[in-house]
């Protein structure tokens, strides 16, 4: 049916409208209301969180959701819903530090590996390829096996992690991008490298890279609640949400509460991220809806 | 030819729903005889192939809505049939083949199982009497080897053959009806004319009823008995074949006989048409492609080497100012690649390119970028070869920038100018190509490639992706620039009938080599090479009154393949 | 096909030499003095420091330490641990067969509750139940594993009892290896779904339903079939997935797996476990995504009878 | 470099490795099943540290010497001793008719295996706490002499430990030694071992005791004891709970309710020769100026935040040396200690320019386990109302060894320096030659003097004169707030203990027996 597309009207492919749009699509209006929440709740987390989430003995130890605290306390008796809030502070910067060292690295990989071609393609993919084979996870830990423990080790070592699924990613959209007719139409005109990589390439890349940084802020926003989970990531006090759980592991009977929350908070988070990745695809590319 | 097989009344199809819907057939009413072949014809959009599809229950299940109507076959609705009794009558009493046999069939089932599963599901047959069938239709259809075809995959074959292998499935059954959507579409011409053969020789046996739905004027008049016209939904026009091709009634229907390029119709002139008065006559040599050779490595592992392609082998032409020379051939001839190797889109092995005394393949870098300026392309997919992130302003003001040409308030004008030039708008500069039609976005690409001022335009196909009403429009604009700048065009294309319409000298390729070149009117009026030959008789002709014979069956490995010789002035054909 | 598996053969042999040079340099990239920190823990005199430096090679250069290593490695020695001087590889060898068994029962829920809901929701595209399905496969998604493992963990063992809270019996396997599987089924889901509307658009299914076929058989036999060709092929990488999961996994469930040693190597700076865990990782990766390559091409004719 | 001995170290020492472990083969009814956090890193003596793979050996193999219910080394498999006048020669007379698990009898040449294998090639992680040990001669079957090269005073206890135990000559050339076999003369005999997971031993009938502080001088009383790795205290509790485990360590919030419960035992090991401290970047600011470590000192309430986190089953402790350990006292060392006083904390800091507006910011590393970043985190929260910011890392003990080490030798670097809770448990004041003789084991504070004072109290053998020695160290350490102690035990020292087990009973230095154990109904 090539020759009788029942085509669609052309949609517009424009961020004008994209807002919009946005809105229009459900989940990525609900993914976009979660995400305004945790960002607001970074900002202003001084002025919303009842108790400094540091402070010991902002309550009894260890009691259950009450009034007073609406998410009970931990074993210091600290507030766990200030704690909460003010995770969302670190949770952000998780997602957006590691999503921003995998996004920028991988996306010069791709576009070095794609553009160029030949030898310089084959040997950078295949690298690419056989560290993606890795799993993040190996790649993580033995980046936190060099660097050592820590959050900010931690947010290092996902954001390096994820640098092979950039890379492949750029890479198979530069080269269908590359392979389209404007591109050659471009070289044809004789245009620069620069030209070609910025003016062409660049812009019909970034699209589907905000989908996949978008989703992948979500990934990395789980990866660096797991490390901090197993004891890789964040150190005490800090509020992170991962190792909050983790400190609740042995208390997981006398304190229930302190397990849900920060994990609730977690996957909502996480949530929020993957509807917002979906409703931005959705906007971008009305096709690929199945995904 | 009297008896009223199926009778669609007021079919109304639609997309969508609420504000974005979209009505893509519209009231649609026609009759289909036994053993007639009636073929519905139009352009993309017109909503033949829905009104089909709706018949058989095969709309995409999101979206498309039938509103309303009535297809009575055998005194039942169609339309108003639960799913259960028009499966049975599916494939049974109406079979329907496609356009792309290449996925047209399951490619993890074997032939064998394929043929042979409507004849259990719908005849009650064992597997071992649908067997037997299978292969005497296998037979029919004139594979060879029908038992070893059974046991083969869909990938095994080609796509001629897997045409074969649908309608031999499609009449295994012998339904009432044959719906065949654009059968032939995806098909080189030689092999069309076999399918069409085919196809023709089973009707008359099987006395099938056959609705055509296709958009090629040329396979209309071949085939059909009585044609429906349609436009943006609606029918516009239906008549027996002979009358509507001799005196076409509805003013779209006279548009588009008008718009189709006949093969023959410029057989006597030596040069394309004139457009323009007093226009550039033919010049000097500006490009001269010398010997050249490209090959394709495979895909292989460290220890495979994989099957490695011959594109080019030894090809050389050249081209003057104010010249077109035609690049013809069937897919995978190596037409395409010639084009973009004289671009320099894709390295040579060997050979030289020679653009106004420079040999491009010495060049590099800056140099060649510099050298590009002389030499521009357009496109076969308008869909595609703008860069949807830029506005029209933009694309077509690139090459210019590009070249330092102008700059400014000045370049501004000049982009102005050359949609203006092209048939666009001034304003159009804001806008971006998904904003165009088709055809206005070819222009565009023509326009952008006219702006740094080229000898050479290479056009792959330029015109395939459109309808014909807007081929001729653009074929039209590519003449009148042609003569009026004094460009020379390297024209690829598969289509004779174009091939004649723009061409002064013809290239006839085959599996990377060239096989027959010299004036146009000479290769095609007198051609020496049986291959040639074989490509122009396939052509179906527009004209219902023109019989055509049964193409004789081309021995494929004995066509001469080597060198040029020179049989008259000018006049070359492979020994 | 013979030609098809050695391609893959090579391929995985490529991942793991790459890996071999990989955990070479992994060491080297370490900031300070390795072998320092390795034995900080021990009352280390400089000279010994120096005789374990040259016993672990580490005072020769990167190139031929890669080499040593490379020969060490060939004779299936990856070194012994530095905490306790274990074996590596009987170590790692002793604790798979916990890993491989974890995450082939989590493949196996991942498939069948992933694959089916996926195939379902590509089925009824559109409808009610393919949102329902893809909002509980995004939710899936969403939900970390180690979380979704203490709620299972509380609920099934603290609370109702039913379940044993780990161990490596069977009825040890099941919390865990839900925990895994679920958390992939969602992916799975997800993956299957668009797969199988690939499949669903494709047009040999309408040439099947043009033919007048049961809705089944269509189904079943022809749009099943192919949709088994993609969805296999994405198994390979859902597989590494999994055994990445399972590291995490296995620490919430105390499963005595490799990936439970990983985290334990990786606290004590404990590098030739580490190198060798790596290695291995990624051998046994590498391995399955080959099996599962094979299996993919057993299932595509175009592979199986193809160049 | 010193010795130093970590009965903390391994991988094991993670509290956060998950829920349980009910392993392998099936329980029998004389099986004695001990849960434990974490696994053994090796099977042979000389080649892990941790106090988890220490109690394991203590089953597996004997010691020539044996600590007394004082900590006194009284004879064990050496009946007994003579030192030569120089006090440089020890002659070894060994009990008649020891028998290896694997039916040869122990003797000397067994002894003389057993030392050179740990100064040979691949020589034991503990070599120099034996001691300067010049030569090792058979006499006769059941006669050995140690030569050493100066008088060393912690010699004999040395060989009560289980670093020294007797490590049979039919290992010799054994592949597998370590990892899958172990032949010793100890109460059990090793079964099987997975990693990670169990061990499995069970009874040596061949087995006698001769010095150890039991009643059953005989083998055990029971078939099977099974070592099991659980990592979650919750889980171990369960396991407890269920009799899927006879003894296990508890966790800590729960022991109130246990005690209340009334029907496990909780057995607390004491004199455990466990200590944690305060230790400090000496070398550069702020704690080279001896008030910011002082304020610390002063700032930290360690009373209460043990009190917090175990409920009183750790007890403050004043010395640099922990309790049972040969020169502790609590009163001589709290003349030199620091009062919790966060005012007087603030005046020093004051002194040195910290203030409110002003805070002193550093970092503080702590070892991961046994709930001491939960203390860190209380700590954390007392300095912070002095005015001190601290940034808590948690650290496995290797790499937190390193890293203060690294901060010590790094003088010139411009952030501030640190400071951490640091862990030893030892048997002898040798500890402190250890830490702080130069070049001391972590590069940290070193001085002429001190290392006079320190060479005393290993050269000196009299017990009074050696006494004095330790104190005057003890002394100087405090004064000069290098080696501020803060509470003892640490880790591994509180058991939960089943009712159907009788007789179970945790020796000073932390050694569990289980001659005594019997198993009821």
């Amino acid at each position: 049916m090539t020759t009788e597309t029942i085509e669609a009207p052309a949609r517009p492919e424009r961020p004008q409208r994209a807002y919009a749009a946005l809105f229009r699509s459900p989940s990525g209006a609900v993914g976009l209301v979660i995400v305004a929440v945790l960002v607001v709740c970074a900002i202003l987390a001084p002025y919303i969180a009842p108790h400094d989430p540091l402070v010991m003995a902002a309550g009894p130890r260890l009691e259950p959701p009450s009034l007073a605290h609406w998410m009970g306390t931990d074993q210091f008796g600290r507030d766990v819903l200030s704690r909460i809030i003010y995770g969302s502070r670190l949770t952000l910067m998780i997602g957006t530090i590691a999503v921003g060292i995998s996004l920028s690295a991988g996306l010069l990989l791709g576009l070095v590996a794609g553009y160029a071609s030949g030898w310089t393609e084959r040997v950078l993919m295949r690298i690419v390829d056989v560290l993606f084979s890795f799993t993040e996870i190996v790649i993580a830990l033995a980046c936190i096996a060099i660097l050592g423990v820590g959050l900010v080790n931690a947010m290092i070592a996902i954001g390096i992690a994820s640098i092979p699924f950039y890379a492949r990613v750029t890479h198979s959209i530069v080269l269908v991008e590359k392979n389209k007719p404007y591109f050659e139409s471009a070289v044809a005109a004789g245009a620069s490298h620069a030209r070609l990589i910025f003016l062409h390439l660049l812009p019909n890349v970034i699209p589907t890279l905000i989908v996949i940084g978008t989703l992948g802020v979500s990934t990395a926003v789980l990866a660096a609640a797991g490390l901090s989970f197993l004891g890789l990531g964040a150190q005490p006090p800090q509020p992170e949400w991962g190792f909050m759980l983790s400190s609740s592991r042995d208390l997981i009977s006398r304190a229930p509460w302190m397990m849900i929350f920060p994990g609730l908070a977690i996957a909502i988070t996480v949530l929020g991220f993957n509807l917002l990745g979906d409703g931005v695809r959705e906007v971008l590319d009305p096709r690929q809806r199945a995904r | 030819m009297s008896e009223t097989l199926l009778e669609v009344r007021n079919l109304t199809v639609s997309f969508g729903r609420g504000a974005g819907r979209n009505v893509a057939v519209n009231g649609l009413s026609y009759e289909l005889a036994r053993g007639e072949t009636l073929a519905i014809v139009g352009e993309s959009g017109s909503g033949k192939s829905v009104s089909s599809l709706a018949l058989l229950g095969l709309l995409p299940r999101q979206g498309a809505q039938v509103e309303g109507g009535q297809a009575l076959f055998n005194g039942r609705d169609l339309l108003t049939l639960s799913d259960t009794e028009r499966r049975k009558i599916r494939g049974d009493r109406i079979a329907m083949i496609f356009q792309e046999p290449m996925t047209s069939l399951t490619p993890v089932l074997r032939i064998g199982l394929q043929m042979t599963e409507a004849l259990v599901e719908h005849k009650g047959m064992r597997q071992r009497e649908a067997d037997e069938k299978a292969r005497e239709m296998l037979r029919l259809v004139e594979l060879d080897d029908p038992p070893r075809r059974m046991r083969q995959f869909p990938h095994e074959l080609s796509g001629g053959m897997r045409q074969r292998v649908m309608i031999a499935m499609a009449m295994a059954l012998e339904p009432d009806i044959l719906i065949a959507d654009e059968p032939t579409t995806a098909l080189d011409v030689t092999v069309q004319a076999q399918i069409l053969d085919l196809m023709r020789g089973l009707k008359d046996s099987f006395g099938t009823a056959i609705l055509l739905i296709t958009h090629d004027m040329g396979v209309v008049a071949e085939m059909a008995d009585r044609v429906v016209v349609m436009n943006h939904g609606v029918k516009v026009e239906e008549g027996e074949a002979t009358a509507l091709f001799a005196e076409p009634q509805a003013a779209y229907t006279r548009r588009l006989l008008a718009a189709v390029p006949r093969l023959g119709a410029l057989s006597q002139s030596d040069a394309p048409r004139q457009v323009v008065e007093a226009g550039a006559p033919v010049g000097k040599t500006v490009l001269r492609a010398d010997g050249l050779c490209k090959t394709f490595a495979g895909r292989g592992g460290l220890f495979s080497r994989g099957t490695a392609t011959v594109a080019m082998s030894d090809v050389s032409f050249d081209l003057r100012a104010g010249e077109t020379l035609a690049l013809v051939g069937e897919s995978g001839s190596g037409k395409s690649t010639s084009g973009r190797a004289v671009l320099r889109l894709i390295e040579v092995d060997e050979g030289q390119i020679d653009l106004e005394g420079t040999d491009l393949r010495r060049l590099g870098g800056a140099a060649l970028r510099r050298a590009r300026r002389g030499m521009q392309m357009v496109f076969q997919d308008p869909f595609a070869s703008l860069n949807p992130r830029m506005n029209v302003g933009r694309l077509v003001a690139e090459p210019m920038t590009i070249h330092g040409i102008a700059r400014g308030r000045d370049l501004e004008d000049r982009v102005v100018e050359l949609l203006e030039r092209v048939g666009l708008e001034a304003d159009h500069t804001r806008r971006f190509p998904h904003e165009f039609s088709g055809g206005q976005r070819q222009r565009l690409c023509i326009a952008r490639a006219l702006g740094v001022g080229p000898k050479v335009i290479v056009a792959d196909e330029p015109t395939s992706a459109l309808d014909v009403s807007v081929q001729a429009q653009v074929l039209e604009l590519m003449l009148e620039l042609q003569q009026s700048l004094g460009l020379a065009y390297l024209f690829i294309s598969h289509d004779m009938a174009v091939v004649e319409e723009m061409s002064h000298r013809v290239a006839v390729m085959r599996e990377g080599r060239i096989v027959e070149s010299g004036p146009r009117r000479a290769v095609l009026n007198n051609p020496r090479h049986p291959y040639t030959s074989a490509l122009l008789a396939a052509v179906p002709k527009p004209d219902p009154t023109a019989v055509r014979g049964k193409i004789p069956p081309l021995d494929l490995e004995k066509l001469p393949m080597g060198p040029l010789s020179e049989v008259e002035p000018g006049h070359w054909v492979a020994t | 096909m013979l030609r098809f598996i050695a391609q893959r053969l090579v391929a995985a042999l490529i991942t793991i030499w790459v890996a071999t040079i990989a955990v070479t340099l992994l060491i080297h990239l370490v900031p300070g003095d390795p072998v320092r920190i390795m034995y900080s823990g021990f009352q280390t005199t400089p000279e010994q420091i120096e005789e374990i430096r040259t016993r672990l090679g580490l005072d020769q250069p990167v190139w031929r330490q890669y080499l040593m290593y490379m020969g060490r490695v060939l004779q299936g020695d990856l070194g012994h641990s530095i905490v306790g001087d274990q074996p590596v590889l009987t170590t790692l060898l002793q604790r798979f067969p916990a890993t491989l068994l974890l995450t082939i029962a989590s493949l196996f829920i991942a498939v069948v509750v992933g694959g089916s809901l996926g195939f379902f929701a590509a089925y009824r595209r559109g409808t009610v139940w393919d949102f329902g399905a893809m909002t509980l496969a995004i939710v899936g998604v969403s939900m970390p594993h180690f979380w979704l493992g203490l709620i299972l963990l509380f609920i099934f063992s603290l609370s109702l009892g039913w379940l044993p809270v780990g161990g490596s019996g069977f009825m040890n396997l099941i919390l865990p290896a839900m925990t895994l599987g679920l958390a992939n089924a969602a992916i799975l889901a997800r993956l299957t779904r668009s797969a199988m509307i690939d499949i669903f658009d494709q047009d040999f299914v309408r040439t099947a339903q043009a033919k007048g076929l049961p809705q089944t058989l269509v189904l079943y036999r022809h749009a099943l079939r192919s949709g088994l060709v993609p969805i296999v092929a994405m198994l390979g990488l859902q597989f590494a997935y999994l055994m990445g999961g399972a590291i995490v996994v296995e620490n919430v469930f105390a499963w005595n797996g490799v990936g439970r040693l990983a985290i334990q190597a990786v606290f004590a700076r404990d590098y030739p476990l580490i190198q060798g865990f790596i290695l291995f990782f990624a051998t046994v990766v590498a391995l399955a995504s080959v099996i599962i390559d094979v299996t993919y091409a057993l299932l595509d004719p175009r592979i199986r009878y193809g160049k | 470099m010193i010795p130093d001995r970590l009965r903390h170290t391994g991988p094991g020492a993670l509290a956060l490795t998950g829920f349980l472990t009910m392993a392998a083969g099936p329980a029998l009814a004389g099986d004695v099943i001990w849960a434990r956090y974490g696994d053994i890193d090796s099977l042979d003596p000389h080649r892990a540290t941790s106090t988890l793979s220490m109690q394991v050996w203590d089953q597996i193999y004997d010691t020539l010497l044996a600590f007394d219910e004082d900590g006194a080394a009284v004879p064990n498999l050496a009946k007994s001793w003579e030192v030569s006048d120089d006090g440089l020669s020890y002659t070894f007379m060994l009990q008649d008719g020891v028998i290896c698990h694997d039916g040869t009898p122990f003797g000397a040449e067994d002894v003389k295996f057993t030392v050179d294998r740990a100064f040979g090639d691949n020589p034991s992680l503990t070599m120099t706490n034996w001691g300067p040990i010049e030569t090792v001669e058979v006499i006769d079957d059941l006669t050995v002499r140690i030569t050493l090269e100066s008088t060393f005073g912690a010699f004999l206890p040395f060989l009560a430990d289980s670093f020294s135990s007797m490590v049979c000559l039919s290992n010799d050339d054994d592949p597998d030694f370590g990892s899958a076999t172990a032949i010793g003369t100890g109460p059990f005999k090793l079964d099987n071992w997975v990693q990670g997971d169990e061990v499995v031993l069970s009874r040596n009938d061949d087995y006698r005791n001769f010095g150890k502080p039991v009643e059953n001088d005989g083998p055990v009383q029971f078939d099977r004891l099974i070592v099991r790795t659980i990592p979650e205290a919750q889980t171990r509790l369960a396991a407890l709970r269920t009799g899927e485990a006879h003894i296990a360590e508890p966790p800590f919030d729960d022991i109130p309710d246990i005690r209340a419960e009334g029907d496990l035992d909780i057995v607390v090991a004491e004199k455990t020769g466990q200590n944690v401290f305060w230790q400090f970047t000496i070398s550069r600011p702020p704690f080279d100026d001896i008030r910011a470590r002082q304020a610390v000192a002063h700032a930290t309430d360690p009373e209460m935040a043990i009190d917090i986190i175990y409920g009183g089953l750790s007890e403050r402790e004043w010395c640099p040396i922990a309790r049972g350990v040969f020169g502790n006292d609590q009163d001589f060392c709290q003349q030199y200690g620091y009062e919790y006083d966060p005012d007087r904390a603030r005046e020093l800091l004051a002194e040195i320019g910290f203030g409110p507006d002003n805070p002193l910011n550093t970092t503080m590393y702590v070892w991961t386990g046994g709930n001491r970043h939960m203390l860190a985190e209380i700590f954390q929260a007392q300095l912070a109302q002095v005015g001190i910011n601290v940034s808590i890392e948690i650290l496995d003990i290797g790499t937190m060894n390193a890293r203060v080490r690294e901060q010590n030798e790094s003088p010139d670097d411009p952030s501030p320096g640190t400071f951490d809770m640091m862990t030893w448990g030892w048997y002898d004041p040798d500890i402190l030659y250890a830490l702080w003789h130069s070049p001391g084991a972590y590069s940290g504070y070193t001085s002429d003097e001190l290392d006079a004072k320190l060479e005393l109290t290993r050269e000196l053998t009299d017990e009074d004169e050696r006494l004095e020695a330790v104190q005057d160290v003890i002394r100087y350490l405090m004064e000069n707030a290098v080696h501020i102690g803060l509470y003892t035990p640490g880790w591994e020292w509180v058991f939960a203990v089943r009712p159907e087990i009788e007789g179970f009973k945790v020796g000073v230095f932390l050694h569990p027996m289980f001659q005594d154990v019997r198993l009821t109904d």
